[in-house]
């Protein structure tokens, strides 16, 4: 029984996970129609910028910040790094097909996570967090404090999301231009700075993510791209573009693998996530939680 | 035919053959130049992939991994009792062949972004399976061990130097085939998918099946280039096969260039040269030993190698998406002082470098600029309805005389956009040997109604052909029953001549299939003269025969629409369904079009024919439908039609006080 | 307050406008009528500054080549485009709130419930998506967000384009309202209504303007008929087939 | 080939006069009687893999420029695969080398090991797989061993958890590649020959992973762990043991040096663990060994060394050392001047046994709640003995010569 409540809790970790992975690239998806295939390299950026601010003599030699204020600079650090990489890899592209503007989020992926290898090196390296250690005791088993803290997080950042998108006048703006870029312009919706402030806010996502996945483990260079994955396939089972679906989604992929996974195949439980995401897209593509259909002819 | 592709292949060998023979002077330039052979095998199935057939897919290394993997399982259990390096190929290749098209089937409905993710999972799936499964991959630790080598005629390939005429050999062979295909149908019919998949749908082509062809013919070279890999090696570990090569190919094919076979061994030259140079020289080259200090480490500029390569490719495609083979073209045509006919077209086409432009020039005025994505059909307002407009009695019964009988029967077609109700009911005949006009208003539906009965857009109702029930959604159906239609905007697949646009409609579809082109050439290649014949005939009839080998991008807008006239006729219809052609034509050309379907009239085919111009519809046709709203108004003789005032209303204005 | 002097737009080798000259101004309403594919859509679209021109437009004397079409926009140079184009993904209520974008303070703009109460059929709408409305309902989303950006200038492409005769009556009837207080620039084929709200109106033709006058002038049938059709003989002699 | 070679003579000039800086290493002409000796190292400093680490890089650049003219160095980048490393490797013989030090990964080596043996120039490896020794299957007179057999070392590390940790009930956990697999394979022999020891559940799991809750519960019940892994997840497993209740003695291998210093094991996971490393340098009391690790800071920026570099280090000194007694660099020579050597180093004691193998000693190396190491205990392996777990799918040697350069 204990087991089955550990197993479960890790599978809605992994669930939280992949789905605040995913709500990062979802946002930019959302906005401008762009899947941003950098986004999980952009998670790992996060957990470093994360690491350089609080360790040692901090950035630029300035000492090291406490936790939490170094959380936010990070945060801070990626919308930034976000609003650049609009300008350098997709506003030059606006336009062009979706074809182009993947292969140039690939190229942007590739710099970045080798311009992160030069950087910190490929030894690994851990972000510290307040709540290490700790546990919660649900029916026996003892669930780590942060992987709780994952979950509430997503749950903050998903419904954060959707009120962005549902309630604000920004994130109203966000899906016109999505809608109708065009259009947008001619209600005088500033769709270029729009975009780069959605990019922006992608890469703070994905900081986020980083901030809170590092702790798990140790951070290397190939901690984000993995996660990438993972919030692909929960992405598709939630029927991309719904941010409410991607939690759902999220959650079943983490309960295929560590539950089922847990019990049935142990060894080849990694493979399962993926194997449901083809089947849903094969018999489902438009998600397992979204009406209407996807016409492909 | 076009170019000397044989000539160049074979001075490329013998090229590299003489290199080799008389230039390397060491293993390891030897392992280099057979990375490189390796990767430009792969590349050129992925060339076949993406490049031809337009599918973003990162499943080349998994398949390369299944081909030599499956292999090496089947040499070490020696499968059916033989113990031969050539039964490990072939059954590498089966099973890859297999595993490709249960994929590419069960991912048909994917959109473009969906299977690239797809094919991103099925790569993860294969690497925990070739790290797990060690029954099948006999792997200790995570290396496999002991892969028979690969031998021929007791020759075995047990070093650097004979294992490249091996890779020589493969390479010879694959592009051989990119040749082969080139010359085909299969190639034309992929690249047609690729860029208008409707319109390819329309006039026949099965565009499914072309498409899964492809994924199955660049997996299944792959999956060669896997075994021999592994066969030549003795081992595999599941990195080789990793997200890193992954990556890899896609850089090297966009960096050599995806609009030519010759893409693909550039960019795998430039990603497996250029980085050993900058390591410290290759090929007898010396190298740039040149030092940079980051942060706190000294590190050789080849260090930099994933972030050279990343930024390379961001700045490929922001500034010359045509690769570097489009580079050299460029060069080559700004020496030459001529310009290479179709070298931006087709990619500009992919990669959309300018669409709006091309968007204009493609459509006749007013812009019809609804949001929907460019090349998309049925380009039609959908209109309101909730009106009680007067309802007609959609013919089902032949025309007065009671003489000709209905080819082609609609019934109470209906089609639905969200909210709005564009075709509503509309039930309409068209007799044998009739031109059938269509009118109406902008937003009628008239577009929609044509949509609906060529299986484009989703509809209800019924449609029958010369008695055959026509199902919806199912385009290349339709047009096996004898309709082809024409598009409001002429859809051209632009980086194709005219010639072999036209000879998309061809309805002799024998020996136009992968097995064809790959195998009995000598048939289909005098099948596809006769083709060529035909489709050359539909342009001299139509006037293009002198521009027959241009690219259709080169043409004007009325040569274009004549151009998709040709391709009507070469199609043979029975029935055919006109969207506006007469759109953007002055008063000669539309008379000249006038003339031509008088004459199509005169062979036999019924057709129906949606237009604005009045006095060009007049002219042509025995009957007018008039459709408003969604719905028939009038059905008849052309002055009868006329008469209606609600028609009259219908085009310039109703007024209140008339109602 | 605009002012377009030499207009002209080409699509590739296809030319949509030839060479327009055409002025609004303050508080007028001005129609521009013509048959299909005359260059209507094209001149309003290089107006708010959605394709490239030749020539001049000049907004309250400022060039529109240094404006974009955002810049338009908050200037109070609004733009309903033809085809009604709703945001299909957001709600009534939600198109209108992003209309508001544009606003930027400007007192005589339309409040929500101004919108609400002059199209009263989409008071009980407002929460349903762009995309589920008949294509009245979405014309009315598409002028009621371009209202509530405060127009200075409203252009208006096709409104009653695929509406039934009942809908583009009351849309017709709205107009007239709104044209009490915000300019017009109204592109219509509906000349007969076009005309009832006008007070000039050109007729464009092949991308050139053939005829101009006063609404009263030109509701002269049998006039508007001949410069429309003067390229046509072949509908002349349908419509005189018609009229007997 | 003449219009080959004025060609190259016309480029080298070009990039010469273009180059900004032209690596040292062409102008060594050796002083006195030792012959320069020409050393090349396979490693790479970037990329993905963990073994892409610039430790081997700046120990042995450390030790030629304490060398001077004496030796003639430079490095190769061979990323992780075996393909690329064969490639690397016939990079490194068409340069004519005395000596080679490569590949951070057992599996390069085993894979190409023919090729390596047929060149008859002496190879360092610094892997330790036991197919490596002299008399393995894929070992040769040329190849040497630094680190001691990986499975010796893992051998040690059970017996220590059966004799010293006095453990009966015993889980194991394995990464799904090399490292793992031997290192089960090795360990769970001595825990079915131990009397009353119980294996109570043994796991896998992936190089990457971040979540092992399945393989912590399983491990309930086990008085204690012993795990073949990576840095990572051992971060991640020790954190989840201690989670889950099971405060028990967990051993792991060099694995768990990294995973410590970098921070991700602390507090009762950390005094929990037990590490393997050939060599701790910093933590050495030797005047030798503390100068040594601040030169080593000097050039790495800061970075303190780990037994990788000191070996790295150790190796070019030791070539340096071998070709002066030898008075030659011929590779036979060579080999023989090693193979009945001995030298002492900042890492270890080197002297070849009859395996080839070089060094002989590993620290096993415990740690604080705040993550200070400490040397807990010494392991001494025997010369010429081997644990005898050889895997069971090896390369078969095989006699064929390679074929000549075409002409």
């Amino acid at each position: 029984m204990s087991t089955f409540v550990a197993l479960t809790a890790s599978g809605l970790a992994a669930g939280a996970i992949a789905a605040l992975a995913a709500v990062g690239f979802l946002l930019t998806y959302k906005a401008t129609g762009v899947v941003n295939f950098a986004q999980g390299d952009l998670i790992t950026l996060g957990a470093y910028i994360a690491i350089w601010v609080t360790q040692k003599e901090g950035m630029f030699g300035l000492g090291a910040l406490d936790l939490v204020p170094g959380y936010i600079v990070t945060v801070l650090i990626m919308f930034a790094i976000g609003m650049v990489l609009e300008r350098l890899a997709y506003a030059p592209l606006r336009g062009r097909s979706i074809h182009v503007i993947v292969i140039t989020t690939l190229g942007a992926a590739l710099v970045l996570r080798a311009f992160i290898g030069l950087w910190q090196g490929t030894t690994p390296k851990f972000l510290d967090s307040p709540l290490r250690g700790e546990v919660v005791g649900i029916a026996g088993a003892n669930i780590s404090q942060q992987r709780v803290l994952i979950v509430v997080v997503t749950i903050v950042v998903v419904s954060a999301t959707i009120a962005l998108f549902a309630f604000t006048q920004f994130g109203r703006q966000l899906r016109a231009t999505a809608n109708d870029r065009d259009t947008a312009k001619l209600c005088g919706v500033p769709v270029n700075w729009l975009s780069m402030l959605a990019f922006g806010l992608s890469a703070a996502l994905a900081g986020v993510a980083g901030i809170l996945l590092a702790p798990l483990g140790s951070v290397d260079l190939t901690l984000g791209f993995n996660f990438m994955l993972l919030g692909f396939a929960a992405a598709v089972l939630g029927g991309f573009g719904s941010i409410g679906g991607v939690v759902v989604g999220g959650v079943a992929i983490g309960l295929v693998e560590h539950l089922f996974g847990g019990y049935v195949g142990r060894d080849f439980k990694a493979m399962y996530p993926f194997i449901l995401m083809l089947l849903i897209i094969a018999l489902r593509p438009q998600g397992l939680f979204t009406r209407g259909s996807v016409q492909r002819l | 035919m076009r170019g000397q592709p044989y000539l160049w292949l074979g001075l490329f060998l013998l090229g590299v053959a003489l290199y080799r023979q008389y230039g390397v002077t060491g293993l390891g330039d030897q392992d280099l130049i057979n990375t490189w052979l390796y990767y430009s095998v792969i590349v050129v199935g992925f060339y076949l992939v993406f490049g031809v057939s337009g599918q973003f897919a990162f499943s080349q290394a998994a398949f390369a991994a299944i081909g030599g993997y499956t292999s090496a399982w089947a040499t070490r259990i020696a499968l059916f009792g033989v113990d031969s390096f050539w039964m490990g190929l072939v059954v590498g290749i089966v099973v890859t062949a297999v595993i490709a098209v249960v994929f590419s089937l069960l991912m048909r409905r994917a959109s473009h972004f969906y299977f690239a993710i797809g094919t991103l999972g099925l790569s993860e799936i294969v690497l925990v399976l070739l790290r797990r499964w060690t029954e099948f991959t006999n792997a200790s630790g995570d290396t496999t061990a002991g892969i028979r080598r690969a031998s021929i005629f007791g020759f075995p390939f047990d070093d650097s130097y004979r294992q490249f005429w091996l890779w020589l050999s493969a390479l010879a062979v694959v592009l051989l085939l990119t040749i082969w295909l080139a010359r085909s149908p299969v190639q034309r019919e992929a690249m047609a998918g690729r860029d208008q998949e409707v319109v390819a749908a329309t006039v026949g082509v099965p565009t499914l099946r072309v498409r899964v062809a492809m994924f199955v013919l660049g997996s299944v070279i792959a999956g060669v280039a896997g075994t021999i890999f592994v066969h030549t090696k003795t081992f595999a570990t599941p990195e080789s096969f990793g997200i890193d090569l992954g990556l890899g190919i896609f850089v090297m094919l966009i960096l050599g260039g995806l609009e030519s076979r010759w893409g693909p061994i550039v960019g795998a030259a430039f990603y497996v040269f250029v980085p050993q140079w900058l390591q410290g020289g290759v090929l007898g080259i010396p190298g740039v030993e040149f030092t940079v200090d980051a942060f706190g480490q000294e590190h050789r500029l080849g260090d930099f190698r994933d972030i050279f390569f990343g930024s390379l490719l961001v700045i490929t495609m922001i500034a010359f998406p045509e690769g570097l083979v489009g580079i050299g073209r460029r060069v080559k045509s700004l020496l030459l002082g001529r310009v290479h006919p179709a070298q931006r077209t087709w990619l500009s086409d992919l990669f959309g470098i300018t669409p709006r432009k091309k968007e204009r020039d493609r459509q006749p005025p007013p812009p019809r600029d609804d949001g929907r994505p460019p090349g998309s059909v049925g380009a039609e307002h959908p209109p309101v309805t909730g009106s009680s407009a007067p309802t007609v009695e959609g013919n089902r019964a032949p025309d007065p005389d009671g003489a000709a009988p209905a080819v082609l029967v609609a019934d109470d077609i209906r089609v639905q956009f969200g909210g709005v109700r564009a075709v509503d009911g509309v039930s309409l005949s068209v007799l044998e040997d009739e031109i059938l006009g269509l009118v109406g208003p902008n937003g009628s539906g008239k577009t929609t109604f044509l949509n609906a009965l060529t299986g484009v857009v989703p509809a209800s109702g019924s449609v029958e052909v010369h008695g055959a029930g026509v199902p919806f959604g199912k385009p290349w159906r339709v047009r096996r029953l004898g309709v082809v239609r024409t598009f409001q905007a002429p859809q051209t697949y632009i980086h194709l001549t005219c010639l072999e646009d036209v000879l998309l409609s061809a309805p002799d579809r024998t020996l136009s299939g992968m097995t064809a082109a790959c195998s009995v050439r000598p048939a289909m290649i005098s099948r596809e003269r006769a083709r060529w014949d035909d489709a050359a005939a539909a342009l001299e009839q139509v006037g293009l025969g002198d521009v027959a080998e241009d690219p259709t991008a080169r043409l004007s807008y009325g040569q274009r629409r004549l151009l998709e006239l040709a391709r009507a006729i070469n199609a043979q219809p029975r029935i055919l369904l006109l969207d506006e052609p007469s759109a953007g034509l002055d008063a000669s050309e539309t008379e000249q079009l006038a003339e031509h379907l008088r004459n199509l009239q005169r062979e036999g085919v019924s057709m129906l024919l949606v237009d604005h111009k009045l006095d060009f519809i007049t002219s042509l046709c025995d009957r007018i439908a008039v459709l408003e709203l969604g719905q028939l108004v009038a059905v008849g003789a052309a002055d009868t039609v006329f008469e209606d005032q609600r028609v009259v209303d219908a085009y310039l204005g109703v007024d209140e006080e008339d109602l | 307050m605009l002012e377009l002097r030499g207009v002209e737009v080409s699509y590739g080798a296809v030319e949509a406008v030839r060479g327009i000259d055409l002025d609004v101004l303050e508080g007028e309403v001005v129609a521009l009528i013509g048959p299909n594919g005359a260059g209507k859509t094209s001149t309003l679209r290089a107006i708010s500054g959605l394709t490239g021109f030749r020539g001049s437009i000049r907004f309250d004397g400022i060039d529109c080549r240094r404006l974009s079409v955002q810049g338009a926009a908050r200037r109070g140079l609004i733009h309903v485009p033809e085809g009604r184009r709703v945001f299909t993904t957001l709600t009534v209520h939600e198109n209108l709130l992003v209309g508001t974008t544009a606003r930027r303070g400007r007192a005589d703009a339309y409040s929500l419930d101004e919108v609400y109460e002059l199209f009263s059929g989409l008071a009980p709408l407002r929460r349903r998506l762009g995309g589920a409305l008949s294509g009245g309902e979405q014309q009315m989303v598409a002028i009621g967000r371009a209202l509530v950006a405060g127009p200075r200038l409203l252009l208006l492409d096709e409104p009653s384009l695929g509406l039934a005769p009942k809908v583009a009556r009351s849309l017709f009837a709205a107009l007239r309202k709104i044209a009490v207080r915000t300019p017009l620039l109204l592109v219509e084929q509906n000349t007969v209504m076009a005309l009832k709200v006008c007070s000039r109106a050109s007729v464009i033709v092949n991308g050139r303007i053939v005829l101009e006058g006063s609404a009263a002038e030109l509701a002269d049938r049998q006039t508007l008929v001949a410069s429309y059709l003067g390229e046509e003989p072949a509908v002349a002699a349908v419509t005189s087939d018609g009229s007997g | 080939m003449r219009l080959k070679r004025s060609v190259c003579a016309l480029l080298a000039v070009g990039v010469a006069a273009g180059a900004t800086a032209v690596g040292a290493g062409t102008a060594g002409a050796g002083g006195g009687g030792a012959p320069t000796v020409k050393i090349i190292l396979l490693a790479e400093t970037t990329g993905e893999s963990p073994a892409a680490v610039p430790y081997y890089a700046n120990g042995a650049q450390l030790a030629a420029d304490e060398l001077g003219s004496r030796v003639e160095y430079s490095r190769i980048a061979a990323p992780l695969t075996p393909a690329a490393a064969e490639t690397a490797l016939n990079q490194a013989l068409d340069e004519d080398p005395d000596a080679i030090i490569g590949f951070p990964a057992s599996s390069q080596t085993i894979a190409i090991s023919q090729r390596i043996v047929d060149s008859g120039i002496p190879f360092f490896s610094l892997s330790s797989g036991e197919q490596l020794v002299k008399n393995g299957p894929n070992g040769g007179d040329n190849i040497f061993l630094i680190r001691p057999v990986d499975t010796n070392v893992a051998t040690k590390e059970a017996e220590y958890v059966v004799d010293d940790l006095d453990a009966k009930r015993i889980g194991m956990l394995c990464v799904d590649n090399a490292t793992g697999v031997n290192g089960c394979n090795a360990a769970r022999e001595v825990f079915d020959a131990a009397r009353g020891v119980e294996i109570v559940a043994e796991r896998t799991n992936s190089t990457t992973a971040t979540d092992l809750t399945e393989q912590a519960r399983a491990m309930d019940g086990a008085d204690a762990i012993i795990d073949f892994n990576f840095p990572n997840p051992i971060g991640v497993f020790a954190q989840q043991l201690i989670d889950n209740g099971i405060d028990v003695p967990h051993v792991d291998g060099a694995s768990a040096g990294i995973a410590v210093a970098s921070g991700a094991v602390t507090g009762d996971a950390a005094v929990n663990l037990r590490g393997v490393d050939d060599c701790v340098p910093t933590v050495s009391k030797s005047r030798k060994v503390r100068n040594w690790v601040s030169d080593y800071e000097g050039v790495s920026g800061g970075e303190p060394p780990i037994y990788s570099a000191a070996q790295a280090y150790d190796m070019v000194k030791l070539i340096a050392a071998a070709a002066r007694q030898a008075e030659s660099v011929a590779p036979r020579r060579l080999i023989r001047t090693i193979a009945g050597m001995t030298y002492n180093g900042i890492c270890a004691r080197y002297q070849s046994d009859d395996l080839n193998v070089l060094q002989h000693t590993a620290d096993l190396t415990r740690w604080n709640a705040e993550g200070e190491i400490r040397v807990a205990k010494r392991f001494r392996f025997a010369p010429n003995e081997l644990a005898g777990v050889v895997p069971e799918t090896t390369i078969p040697p095989t006699t064929v010569a390679p074929a000549p350069p075409p002409s």
